[in-house]
């Protein structure tokens, strides 16, 4: 089956603003998303999730180079200066083109 | 007078966080307690609420609206001036002090129920009333003078948000359930809403004692002046609420609920609006000086002073 | 009469949804309180069981299994029919009406008691009962025809699933715990398994109203002739049940659990036997039907109507 | 160490299936999987996790290249036409190459 | 005599395991009962332990820490001759073994109470004494003559992890708070804390079957003679704990719980010590001997049989 | 915006030892790391996460190369003998050099 390259873009993120960065993902070219709840520690202390305003989650996309990168961008001007938040992209394969 | 158990039980969760004790409580316990507060205390509310002419309660609401709404403005000035914050932390904090702790409300019950201290259950609609204004006060307070823009996620979210949000919606749900069916409806949810009451605080409690232990280390970044606010806070507003309740011609349990309200601060409801709404506040002082400072004091010894005085002062 | 609060509940959890509020109940005390429910109601059985003859139950217990195997080969034609959907799904939706909803069922027991109507708790085993055959049939329906190949997943794993399937197991190891133990053996269980019963369902319901609330958007996707069988559907087999339960000679009590089991769509064992053995099946229908629609009308309205026709036609 | 390159496949679909995929995926050459609670949204709509019908599951997966391709083959002919399901690759590097 | 209802939980949960069920609890349930047990054990020996003179406590306080510190020693000649293991596993066994299970304790309280035996609930704190000593013991055997050095992990936070590790923590914070509130104080906590311990312990041990159910695998790898010491050792160490509860001159009660302390074997504490400070220890040999074998005979068979041999010895 | 590349280091191993895991890693050069609860099966049998001695944790530690290579072959000579434990590295791209 033929395969073909896009990119995934991760991002951790306090549960707080979820909604609205999903929001902003599907606004800006996301067809889908992935979330699950996650701990972690990093430049704004330890987020260990034991209550509402502690918990973290990480997002996952797959989309186009372009949307990944506008979807980035748009998160890290947007969010990253008041909430904690780490972003990443890599490559991945998939199999079925139109979906993503 | 010994100490509640239930406040026994917030100690034991500080002490296992300082002691580096490897407890946690899941996740889902916590939210299920919370859940399981708002509705039994709702619920118990609502079926006195039915019970009473509701033009009565209308003054004693009302003031607990305005109290809400004043009290940040109360806040903000001593929160800018002598512990000398940037206005987006003064402001996202004094709106978590005109805002309500719904489980300092239900210590406040429970001291009171131990001290055979009649506590009117249908107060609980006040914890509903007073858990928004504070809350929208403190945002025009970072939003409102610096440039005249709105909070950060528009009004009508943040509104949506304070009347549909989990805390106000299971209050306002079971208080409405509770009228509706009344004491002989309820009377099957008793056992789980009624008797296992207190025990169920009493686990809620020893997980914020383990979130504010897990605090502290917020506090000492936060500095004293923050700390001083946070035990000075509960004591000045506490007053305005009692002698609110005084004014009002509340019995001592009334009272000592008023000023408890009053005193208390949010640390569910305000902590998720702020942190939309004044993205630039950093959450550690708010949170750390709401769950850090002002419920343990609270807690400990805050409720305890308020019906001393409301007993006093109402005989 | 006044609401049973229990039903209350759900419709708190639904205009939660529709209120977009943030409400929702972790995982965890949704699969809590369903595997509570399961035990409760069959150690209460169970003991109940072990007092009864337990050949005088054979009757009801085969006209039950009658029943959910009957019960798809009348929906389907009719979801083929007027309701006009392909074969998969109508076979799909089809199973779970002949299969049951043990929380309908506990609301049954539910209202009866507030009613002061004697229910035979031991009925518990006839849940356990209607549970596979109608999902056994649903699958005929959809494959035996169609090619005559098997279930997707093979009959041997289906039938293991629908035996050993938590619901079942849990179901049929509360009756046999309960009936080796005895009412004494149960007396220390009681506090948690018999006096919370009515505060858990009611917290159980709570979620399934902010499960069902959230499926509403399925419904118009299923369009108005499948609502209209979600409402007609349960009237049609709740009377089927009805005159079978009649025709037995049971008691009010008997006759409304027997014609509420007839008249309630399973949305726990159905839905995921039927996505493993029709996947081809939309999902969306069937549990829009089971849950959006027919579960609502019998907790709300039908079993308040069965009991009612129950007790005009035994006396 | 000596790294060598490997596959890692993810799979997002349906917990009602999750036993189902996993066995697939060992009688097609896996070694091993890592499997976690996710919610999310796709093409199927919006899957929240409330409830058993609604429950997702991300699955990972790495292994040789062809071993990934073969199942992700299989699992997007048996499955994908009827359950919600992404499926993507991306290239890792394992240390341990008899491992995986 | 029937068997103890809490006991066909057990069974139910192996029969599940064995049926290849999908019965899962969830991880929060297993979490929030174990903590709930922890808490609810000691709050009753605390009110009890308020009542007594502590010294006269001693003796047996003292005599259990050295159970909990000898057992190993007989278990470890044991497990490396007989049984075959190396070093390390057969030290880790060993800790497990000297170490105890606060579950077999809950049900050796259980079946006296149903017995009708006084059973001294301020022996909870002898659980907390026996948790550590036998797991330092352990540790020694594997380390100390394998060339001197200390555990992977360092004494200190060994030790730390054993005093301040969740079970000795809830279970000495619950005997701190019930001897601080006392019965009265305890009274609003007992519909929790009291009332559903009995129907928890059962869900709890429906979950340890679960779990036991899952490790019969480990136990087939592990060999026969391994599970003939998962039989043999609750005898051999439950007659030495019967032996020094006589000669201390305990009632019937008291004697029946430090034989069970004696027999039962760590399945919390141990496996996590030792899995940080032993790592070259298989963890399937120790969990599947405690959980595998010792709990199971000890919850079904072990505890009646010390009950029945204690009422022989001491009337 | 720039993009930096960066590694992604990701540990599934048993929760017993997540504390010293992440500690080794904060030691060894990580700024950050970011955890979740996964089940899963491989050389050692399948792992269900039902209690305590049974509970897998995944690590995802984003970072340089050398810190990542560092890491990894700490933790598979510290722990790999004795603890089930999965290692992989893959390439990511971040935005802010900064902060991995
Ligand atoms: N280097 C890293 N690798 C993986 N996750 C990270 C890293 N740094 C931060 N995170 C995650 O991102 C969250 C927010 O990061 P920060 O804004 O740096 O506090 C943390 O709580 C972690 O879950
Ligand atoms: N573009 C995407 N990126 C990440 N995850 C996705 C994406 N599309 C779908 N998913 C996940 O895969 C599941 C099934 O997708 P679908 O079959 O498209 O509904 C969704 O519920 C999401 O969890
Ligand atoms: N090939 C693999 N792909 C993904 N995850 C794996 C793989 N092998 C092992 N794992 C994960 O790593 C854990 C420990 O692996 P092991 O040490 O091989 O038992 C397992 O429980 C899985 O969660
Ligand atoms: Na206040
Ligand atoms: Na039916
Ligand atoms: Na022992």
């Amino acid at each position: 089956m033929e395969k073909h390259p896009r990119k995934l873009l991760v991002v951790i993120t306090e549960a707080a603003i979820e909604k609205a960065v999903v929001q902003d993902a599907r606004r800006l070219g996301a067809h889908g998303y992935t979330a699950s709840a996650v701990r972690g520690g990093g430049l704004q202390g330890e987020r260990e999730g034991a209550w509402e305003a502690d918990r973290s989650v990480e997002l996952k996309i797959v989309c186009g180079r372009d949307t990944a990168e506008r979807i980035a961008e748009h998160l890290l001007a947007a969010y990253a200066p008041h909430y904690a938040m780490t972003v990443w992209l890599a490559d991945v394969q998939v199999f079925r083109a139109e979906k993503f | 007078m010994t100490l509640d158990p239930v406040v026994l039980f917030f100690l034991l969760g500080v002490g296992a966080r300082l002691a580096r004790s490897d407890l946690r409580l899941p996740d889902a316990l916590y939210e299920t307690l919370s859940i399981y507060l708002l509705l039994a205390i709702g619920l118990k509310g609502g079926v006195e609420l039915a019970r009473q002419d509701l033009w009565s309660l209308l003054p004693v609401a009302f003031t607990a609206f305005l109290l809400s709404a004043t009290i940040p403005l109360i806040a903000f000035p001593l929160l800018r001036g002598p512990v000398g914050l940037p206005r987006a932390d003064a402001a996202s904090i004094a709106a978590h002090y005109g805002s309500v702790s719904v489980v300092t409300f239900a210590v406040a019950q429970s001291v009171l129920a131990r001290a055979g201290v009649e506590a009117p259950p249908e107060f609980a609609v006040l914890v509903a009333i007073m858990e928004a204004p504070g809350i929208v006060v403190g945002i025009l307070l970072a939003r409102g003078l610096s440039g005249g823009q709105g909070p950060a996620a528009g009004w009508g979210v943040l509104l949506h948000d304070a009347l549909f949000g989990k805390a106000v919606y299971l209050l306002l749900g079971g208080l409405l359930i509770g009228a509706l069916v009344g004491e002989a409806g309820m009377a099957p949810l008793r056992p789980l809403f009624g008797d296992l009451f207190r025990g169920a605080l009493a686990l809620f409690l020893l997980e914020m004692g383990l979130v504010a232990g897990g605090r502290l280390g917020d506090l000492r970044r936060a500095g004293p002046r923050l700390v001083a606010f946070g035990l000075l806070a509960p004591l000045l507003f506490g007053a305005i609420g009692l002698g609110a309740g005084l004014a009002l011609g509340l019995g001592a349990g009334g009272v000592t609920l008023l000023a408890t309200l009053a005193a208390s601060a949010s640390y569910i409801a305000a902590p998720a609006a702020m942190r939309v709404a004044v993205p630039e506040a950093n959450p550690a002082l708010s949170i750390g000086a709401a769950l850090g400072v002002t419920f343990p004091f609270n807690v400990t010894i805050g409720v305890g002073l308020y019906l001393w005085l409301a007993q006093r002062l109402t005989s």
